[in-house]
């Protein structure tokens, strides 16, 4: 048997028992996608429910995001990011600790749909998974693609790939990543200040502000959103370039300090904007002036709320 | 007092900040204030000071402040220029004459806008610069002086002296003027009086050796201080006075006219110089961006105030030199600079140069408060110093008269502060009965509801004489205001502050029913309040105004272009006049106050509290956790000063016991805490619900056990306060011993407890005289690291070494070694300046064991006031609010706050009363305003706003959503800013009004 | 050609260097004309979007001035503050915006002086940097059709 | 009408003669990447298996201006209103899929009819010429056939295009695709037979989805309260990706934007996943939660439109949401269980 298989086994019989134990009203985790490539997010109420619960390479999307505002018990089937987050979310007050019970999943990072579409570029009928490969099939083809080479960007740089503060796992933990050194951004920031706008400028180019960055992010839980307010208006509602702009600067600012680097919003961007580019300057900022990391525990108090008298500053004259 | 006649107000002597705080906490308190001021304006010391140490605080900005609430308080009648002549009468009823001098200058037309200074033709040294620059004869004393009004000085005016001239009456545009003025003799009633006249640096012109007189770069740090002060000659920039070249290297001299019987004769320390030198040291190092090596020669370091320690280590890791010494003499070089000749701790002869020498000169009683004691009969010390009591430390000794500040004793801002604040409260002691007698209310119109109303702006665009319409076409302005949306009504006029101006103002505001008015003119900072006035006279809401600097920020600073200067005033305008059609009109609401106090802790701060509270009227219930009152006092033998402490104690208990307005809750603690200022709800361990206005923490602190020289393996190694109970207790052993040996720092300055205890080389220095008088046989070694019996317990120190008490100093690199031969104590160390090893046999060895707070960090959570990392209670301001917590209604006194001798601990536990009646005194408590509001709407309840809340305002409902109480709120606008869904929102400051303000500046 | 006159928005808290402001004023101390004051009660009220706005609506430069660390009226608005300024200088510097457009300063209210020098300085900078074309909306283009 | 081939070597010169007068949009770029641009006639794309984003946008565009004044005294008409006017241009788009063109059908009718035309909408469909690309091989994710379409569907187009040996077959379906293909250098020839087997063959290549068919289009509310609309509901984000993608989404929401010179009027696309759509000035919301948004989308798709538009489904089975939905949220699915409630 796969690992994966293992850990679906173990995700369902866990699952199981949290509901008929009466810890868990509802076990949030993933069924298997209608499409190729996708693991779906799934909410599971009975012990039937929970023989649909899977893992796979496909759960991309970040469980916690559903935890705000829910009044049920949760348990929920959470990567090393998911639970960050949802610790996160408890220390922010979204969900109450002593309801939520954090199955976790370590675990081997998560595919690239665009990574595979760049490799086979055919429609996909099927996609079918072994621990290190994906078989896809369409029309007349069939293709092996190894997973290492289409995992996301944050997948390759995650060093909390086994989730922190779990109830319990389900599987072995998973040896940690060299965290994100942000080589590349610092290449970057070593050119000239017109590079380097044109680059953030062209990045989002094709942003439709449709926000599916912002729905998908467990960070983003805010009654009222800063791009919905109409008195002032923050932000003009029409494409304009610097209305977008303005947008993903101050989505990076309100995440800065709390993101996990769980990628849920390229992966939710239906036009493929890197948008994590802003939040991974920020997330640069945050580790170099506080060797701050969100997550981590429960009592962790995130950046902004706190202060330090000597905090370096030197650009403030 | 058998007086039948109670008058409710009180004279404040001198406007300095101890003055200045005095008469704050007096009118707060419902009594009317008559401050007289002897120069043109308040302020005092501190307004030529800097920076303050240990948070290196701007001065001029923390005063400013204080300053303006002194200047506006309806209940303080400000006398300036006033010298007082006599107090007749007794505590209750005295009739105070003075003599108020000529300004010259009619202080209701003076609009201070500088005209007549800048053309006048007589320059003269200025003072508030210590004469390193200078100033004109008319003139304001310092740019932010309260009142903000020029004056004439007559000495030194050639129309006054010579006749001629007139320049600045021609020039004056306000008319304000007055060649003709005169002195008048003013007689007034006050229930009492507090002096607070301050000191003067000491002049170190006696010294020759030190060559204050007639070598250039040996300074004063008073001059010092303004050469590094940004509005001081340099404006900031340290320099060689000989050459003004950048210095490299730079000396203090500690000591200067201070612990110094012989020329100074000023034997007692000044306390503050220390300190003052090292921030100095420090200010001058980060001004010249480290090119700078400075050394400071001293005696002892005294660096025992709240985190002053820690400041010194500062100071050292950051380069500078402290050497052991006291200079022998100067040398001028002929380039500049000087020649120090210093012999060092291993005996030395050393000359070194160095560009500046500052002398870090002491505080002075000066002669004329020296007179002024004499004439109203109060008794001082050998040094001029008030003379008070321990346990009454702002009493004088007549009745009726009080004093704060240095008045009693050199001391740092803090402490002055806290004597003010104590002087406050006892000065009122016995005027209960006539409070809020004398005392004016504004009455206003009932606002008329403008809600809903569409925006009616008026803008009135000040000319201010030709202070902005000389650069600043007003008229264009105007007509450019005219055409601005919501805009009903512009006007221009010459002088909008002006009486008349404002009675236009209130007339076009019912004529034109304008519910939104905007001045630009000067300042909001100094004339909000003015307009704010008037709107609320015509019966608008005071907070549908907004104001813009267009002299200030315009016409002042762009005269060379009065185009665009004249753009900048419209766009100014149309930015305000963008703001103001969104404001709204905020509500004040009132709440009750429950004119109770809980005190927290039943020692000496505690009770002490509670009685001054008594006094007032106010009922209080004390916690206490012992099943005894008294506190470490219990083990206290007597004070520095010889008094009692038994005595004292006994007499304060049965005063407590039989105060009707005191109760006492013996073995409780405070378990659960709910509400805020005026509406406390505090359960005790007990169940009993406590409800109480105001709190105040007393919760002492305790003395360290000591983990070393064989304390607790000997019983002849005893504690200061273990010792002291021997001594109570008429031990007989004591009494035969003939060899003791005090350990001083045990437990303080370590690398886990980087404090100070304050209190320990005073105990010491006092015991060891006490055990020499009863047998002078007696051998006694005092092991110290700095001697710090600061203030007039320097003569103490004095007194034991002419008794013959052995000082000797160690490093804490090399601690005394204390071993033990069976029943035989040994105490070892090498004495650094000798270099010997010393040996002494001792009967007891006495440990000056540090204080320890109590970590009370439950308390501080449940009343959601802060501690600082050794455990301390952390005041709201070090310097100026040093028995308030940020908390609104939450006090301290005593050990809590940091160790402290007896006299402190009284005065302390007697300004936080003081300033808990400035709470109490009002049934009623005006709170809102400029508050911050939550949209619970748009609340997440993720908590941000409650954690950046620098007041622990707000807190999340059983909804978990955010509220906030307006009771605690400042309007600082963190919450606002923090929030990413923006429900909270700062009224006064909204986001549209800001928006709509940046989108009319651009 | 005359000289670019940039428009700067600064935002001062009300404390110190709005202070400051006052006190340049009182000392005649000259400097540009060139920004226009938006008075916050404290750094701390200070919100990045009101910097972002700023920029939208064409300002070529931004000035924030505050009380210095540990001179907050507001006990620690500042320091809160500044934390948020760390986040957004780097953000806005690493997008490509010259860091000569939005400066940073703490000014008490005694130090007219550094006020003057400060102002100076952040018009000089801003100057230098031109006209701000790339971080901002386009002017609304207003191309109405000519009507018969 | 007749049918016409365009062989391999002729292909460029076929897109060159497209552009005689008018704008000339092709799909460029492969996979998810393919979009329809003006770039370059000889990088057409004819492997894609649709383009990225509908083709509604070339008609209604995601942000489009209406109406400015100005201010300034010396504008014609300072502080009025005043119509930006049809900037339409001869257009004729290349390789638009039939399932899209059915949508544009869809929308079509929303702009234009008989109490309403719009003139942003109506002038560019008017200008704009469609030549559809049928498609061969269906993706696995789409299902126009279930929908009513078809991937040789001529609904809303000229000219019906189809690949051919590196080449084109094409069939005309208006006077003005006739009159456009006479315009090249195609050369006539007789498909019909050749096009019905292509057809038959893409549609089984679909597989049936039989329970489209099945929702009964007349009842109305019978679906309203359905049980499952909270379950199906649950993980949605609220993006509306479905919504901007869809080629027969067409709400839009207008907004002024002014400054002291003046100001503009536009519309920007909307969408009902958020809440904002619905939210009333009051604060009360008619669809507070995603549950009742969810409902909205799929009752509109598939009851609602069907009734205002003769049986005429507002899914087109392009497939673009069902791959786009980040929460795997798939209207067949979806489908399937309003199929079951009616059944059950």
């Amino acid at each position: 048997m796969s690992n994966l298989d293992t850990l679906t086994q173990k995700i369902r019989e866990k699952a199981k028992s949290l509901l008929e134990g009466g810890q868990a009203d509802v076990v949030i985790g993933y069924r298997t996608g209608t499409v190729p490539l996708m693991a779906a997010p799934f909410f599971a109420r009975t012990p039937q429910d929970c023989d649909q619960l899977v893992w796979s390479s496909f759960a991309r999307l970040n469980l916690a995001n559903y935890l705000p505002g829910r009044t049920e018990k949760v348990a929920l089937v959470a990567k090393g990011c998911d639970a960050r987050n949802a610790v996160g979310q408890v220390a922010e007050n979204q969900y109450p600790k002593d309801k939520l019970f954090i199955l976790g999943v370590p675990c081997s990072g998560q595919v690239d749909a665009a990574k595979v579409a760049a490799k086979e570029p055919r429609p996909i009928q099927t996609s079918e998974e072994t621990d290190d490969s994906i078989k896809l099939t369409g029309p007349g083809y069939s293709t092996d693609l190894k997973k290492e080479d289409v995992l996301r960007r944050n997948c390759l740089t995650c060093a909390h790939r086994t989730p922190t503060l779990a109830n319990e796992l389900v599987g072995p933990e998973v040896p940690s990543l060299p965290t994100d050194d942000f080589s590349d951004l610092t290449a970057l920031l070593a050119k000239s200040s017109e590079e380097r706008l044109t680059y953030f400028k062209d990045l989002i180019k094709d942003c439709l502000r449709c926000y599916a960055c912002r729905n998908a992010c467990p960070l983003c839980y805010c009654p009222v959103c800063f791009v919905d307010e109409t008195r002032p208006q923050w932000l003009g509602k029409s494409t304009d370039p610097m209305d977008t702009m303005t947008f993903h600067l101050l989505r990076g600012l309100h995440c800065a300090g709390r993101c996990t680097a769980c990628g849920a919003c390229e992966t939710a961007c239906p036009v493929n904007i890197k948008v994590r580019e802003f939040n991974r300057v920020l997330d640069k900022t945050v580790k170099e002036n506080w060797s701050y990391e969100p997550g981590l525990a429960w009592d962790q108090k995130p950046p902004l709320t706190v202060y330090q008298p000597n905090d370096p500053a030197d650009f403030i004259k | 007092m058998a007086s039948k006649n109670i008058v409710g107000a009180v004279m404040v002597a001198g406007g300095g900040v101890a003055g200045m705080q005095a008469a704050l906490d007096l009118a707060n308190a419902g009594y009317y204030v008559y401050m007289v001021e002897k120069s043109l304006a308040i302020g005092g010391r501190m307004a030529q000071l800097d920076k303050t140490f240990p948070t290196n605080d701007c001065s001029m900005c923390i005063i400013s402040p204080k300053l303006v609430e002194v200047g506006r308080h309806i209940n303080v009648e400000l006398l300036t220029l006033t010298d007082i002549l006599s107090v007749e009468g007794e505590e209750g009823d005295f009739t105070v004459t003075v003599r108020k001098n000529p300004r010259y200058i009619d202080m209701s037309k003076c609009i201070a806008c500088g005209e007549c200074t800048k053309k006048c033709p007589r320059k003269l040294n200025n003072e508030y610069n210590e004469n390193l620059d200078t100033r004109k004869a008319i003139y304001v004393q310092y740019a932010q002086a309260v009142p903000l009004k020029y004056g004439i000085d007559a000495k030194e005016c050639i129309y006054l002296t010579k006749g001629k001239c007139g320049t600045c009456k021609k020039l004056c545009p306000a008319d304000a003027i007055n060649y003709e003025d005169k002195a008048e003799e003013i007689t007034f009633h006050v229930g009492s009086v507090v002096l607070a006249p301050g000191f003067t640096p000491f002049k170190p012109t006696v010294f020759d050796t030190l060559r204050y007189n007639d070598v250039k770069d040996v300074i004063t740090a008073l001059e010092f201080e303004r050469y590094l002060g940004a509005t001081g000659p340099t404006m900031g920039h340290v320099i060689r006075p000989s050459d003004h070249q950048d210095p490299k290297k730079m000396a203090f001299l500690q000591c200067v006219g201070s612990r110094e019987v012989n020329r100074a004769a000023n034997g007692y320390c000044s306390s503050v110089c220390c300190m003052y030198a090292i921030k100095e040291a420090l200010i001058a190092k980060e001004h010249s961006g480290g090119n700078l090596d400075v050394t400071l020669f001293y005696m002892d370091i005294r660096t025992f105030g709240k985190d002053f320690e820690k400041y010194y280590e500062k100071a050292k890791a950051a380069g500078i030199k402290f050497v052991r010494s006291r200079i022998h003499s100067v040398q001028p070089e002929s380039g500049g600079g000087v020649k120090l000749h210093y012999v060092t701790d291993g005996g030395v002869s050393t000359l070194e140069f160095f560009d500046v020498v500052v002398l870090s000169h002491g505080l002075v009683i000066t002669g004329e408060t020296k007179e002024l004691s004499k004439s109203l009969g109060l008794e001082t010390d050998n040094y001029n110093f008030a003379k008070t009591s321990t346990f009454a430390p702002v009493a004088l000794s007549r009745p009726g008269f009080y004093a704060c500040g240095v008045f009693t004793g050199p001391k740092d801002i803090p402490s002055s502060v806290m004597e003010a604040s104590a002087a406050a409260a006892a000065a009122t002691s016995k005027l209960t009965p006539a409070r809020s007698t004398l005392t004016k209310v504004i009455k206003v119109p009932r606002p008329v509801d403008v809600t809903g109303e569409p925006p009616r702006v008026g803008v009135f665009i000040c000319h201010c004489g030709i202070n902005i319409a000389s650069v600043v076409d007003v008229p264009k302005v105007v007509e450019f205001a005219k055409s601005l949306p919501f805009v009903e009504y512009a006007t221009n006029t010459m002088f909008a502050c002006s009486q008349d101006s404002q009675e236009k103002l209130i007339a076009l505001i019912k004529e034109y029913k304008l519910n939104r008015i905007v001045v630009s003119a000067c300042s909001p900072r100094t004339h909000e309040p003015l307009f704010q006035e008037t709107l609320a006279a015509a019966g608008l809401n005071k907070y549908l105004y907004e104001m813009a600097n267009i002299r200030n920020h315009d016409s002042w600073v762009h005269a060379g272009h009065p185009a665009e200067a004249t753009q900048k005033a419209m766009d100014m305008t149309e930015m305000a006049v963008a703001k103001a059609a969104l404001l709204v009109p905020l509500k004040e609401n009132v709440i009750d106050v429950d004119p109770t106090a809980l005190v927290i802790g039943g020692g000496i701060a505690g009770l002490n509290a509670a009685l001054t509270l008594s006094r007032q009227g106010f009922k209080s219930v004390i916690v206490e956790k012992d099943s005894k009152i008294g506190g470490n006092a219990n083990r206290i033998f007597t004070t520095a000063k010889g008094e009692s402490v038994a005595d004292y104690l006994s007499d304060l208990k049965t005063r407590v016991q039989n105060d009707s307005n005191i109760t006492l809750a013996l073995n409780s603690h405070v378990s659960k805490v709910d509400g805020y200022v005026g509406n406390f709800e505090s359960t005790l361990s007990g169940g009993q619900i406590v409800k109480h206005g105001v709190t105040i923490i007393a919760t002492g602190a305790k003395e360290y056990k000591p983990n070393e020289y064989l304390y607790g393996e000997n019983r002849r190694v005893v504690t200061q306060l273990e010792f002291d109970e021997l001594l109570k207790a008429d031990d007989q052993a004591v009494a035969a011993a003939k060899t003791f040996v005090f350990i001083q720092c045990v437990g303080s300055r370590e690398k886990e407890r980087m404090y100070c205890s304050k209190v320990c080389c005073t105990h010491t220095v006092h015991t060891a005289v006490e055990l020499k008088k009863k047998n002078p046989e007696a051998r006694i070694f005092v092991l110290y690291r700095d001697i710090r019996t600061y203030a007039q317990k320097e003569d103490l120190y004095k007194e034991a070494r002419d008794l013959g008490v052995i000082f000797i100093r160690y490093e804490p690199e090399r601690k005394p070694q204390v071993s033990q031969n069976g029943k035989n104590l040994s105490v070892k160390l090498l004495d650094p300046v000798s270099g010997h090893h010393l040996v002494m046999e001792p009967d007891y060895t006495i440990l000056a064991a540090a204080i320890v707070s109590g970590q009370e960090h439950e308390l501080g959570m449940m009343y959601k006031v802060p501690l600082d990392e050794d455990g301390w209670f952390f005041e709201a301001h070090q310097k100026l609010r040093p028995v308030d917590f940020a908390t609104d209604g939450m006090f301290m006194a005593g050990l809590a706050h940091y160790p402290k001798p007896m006299e402190e601990v009284v005065a302390q536990a007697q300004a936080a009363a003081a300033r808990a009646v400035t709470v109490l005194t009002q049934p009623k408590m005006t709170v809102g305003g400029i508050v911050a509001e939550i949209d619970q709407n748009r609340c997440s309840g993720c908590g941000v706003c409650k954690s950046v809340c620098p007041y622990s305002a707000i807190d999340l409902d059983d909804k978990g959503k955010a509220v906030v109480n307006e009771a605690m709120c400042k309007g600082c606008g963190n919450c606002a800013s923090s929030c990413r869904s923006d429900a909270p929102s700062l009224r006064g400051f909204t986001n549209a009004g800001l928006f709509a303000q940046i989108d009319a500046a651009l | 050609m005359s000289e670019f006159e940039p428009k700067v928005v600064a935002f001062f808290c009300n404390w110190c260097t709005y202070g400051a402001a006052d006190l340049a004023g009182v000392s005649r101390l000259d400097y540009p004309p060139n920004f226009r004051v938006v008075r916050l009660p404290c750094t701390g009220r200070l919100n990045p979007k009101f910097i972002m706005e700023a920029f939208k609506r064409g300002a070529d430069g931004v000035w924030v001035s505050g009380c210095h660390p540990g001179d907050c009226h507001y006990i620690a608005g500042n320091y809160y503050a500044r934390r948020k300024f760390i986040l957004l200088h780097t953000l806005l510097e690493s997008i490509g915006v010259d860091p000569n457009r939005l400066r940073f300063s703490w000014i008490s209210s005694a130090e007219a002086n550094k006020f003057q020098a400060m102002a100076r300085d952040v018009i000089e900078h801003v100057k230098a940097c031109g006209p701000n074309l790339t971080f901002r909306k386009a002017e609304l283009q207003l191309d109405l059709p000519e009507v018969a | 009408m007749p049918e016409y081939l365009v062989k391999e070597n002729a292909l460029a010169d076929f897109f060159r003669e497209l552009t005689q007068d008018r704008r000339l949009l092709t799909p460029q770029g492969q996979g998810e990447n393919c979009r329809l641009e003006e770039t370059d006639p000889s990088k057409v794309s004819l492997e894609y298996t649709n383009t990225h984003k509908s083709p509604k946008e070339c008609f209604f565009p995601q942000t489009e201006k209406l109406l400015a004044f100005s201010k300034e005294a010396d504008k014609p008409h300072p502080n009025e209103y005043r119509d930006l006017g049809d900037k339409a241009v001869a257009t004729v788009i290349f390789g638009l899929r039939p399932c899209d063109a059915r949508g544009l059908c869809v929308a079509d009718k929303v702009f234009q009819n008989d109490r309403f035309t719009d003139p942003y909408w109506k002038g560019k469909y008017e200008k704009t010429l469609k030549i559809g690309l049928a498609c061969l091989n269906p993706s696995p994710q789409c299902f126009c056939a279930a929908m009513g379409g078809s991937p040789f569907g001529e609904a809303g187009l000229d000219v019906l295009a189809y690949p051919r040996d590196k080449g084109l077959g094409l069939k005309t379906l208006t006077e003005a695709g006739e009159a456009l293909i006479k315009t090249t250098k195609a050369e006539p020839g007789d498909l019909k037979s050749e096009i019905a087997d292509l057809e038959k063959k893409a549609i089984e290549a679909q597989g049936p989805i039989d329970h489209f068919v099945a929702i009964n289009e007349r009842k109305i509310m019978e679906l309203y309260k359905a049980p499952h609309w909270p379950t199906t509901a649950e993980p949605c984000l609220g993006c509306g990706v479905c919504t901007f993608f869809c080629p027969t989404c067409h709400c839009f929401d207008i907004q002024d934007e002014a400054n002291e010179r003046g100001g503009i009027r536009m519309r920007n696309w909307d969408t009902c996943m958020s809440a904002l759509f619905t939210q009333h000035g009051s604060g009360h919301n008619p669809r507070p939660s995603k549950t009742e948004r969810i409902r909205q989308r799929f009752m509109h798709k598939l009851k609602y439109i069907p009734i205002k538009q003769d049986g005429v489904r507002g899914c087109t089975g392009c497939g673009r949401c069902v791959v786009m939905c980040p929460a795997n949220i798939d209207i067949r699915s979806v489908a399937a269980l309003m199929a079951q409630t009616q059944a059950s």
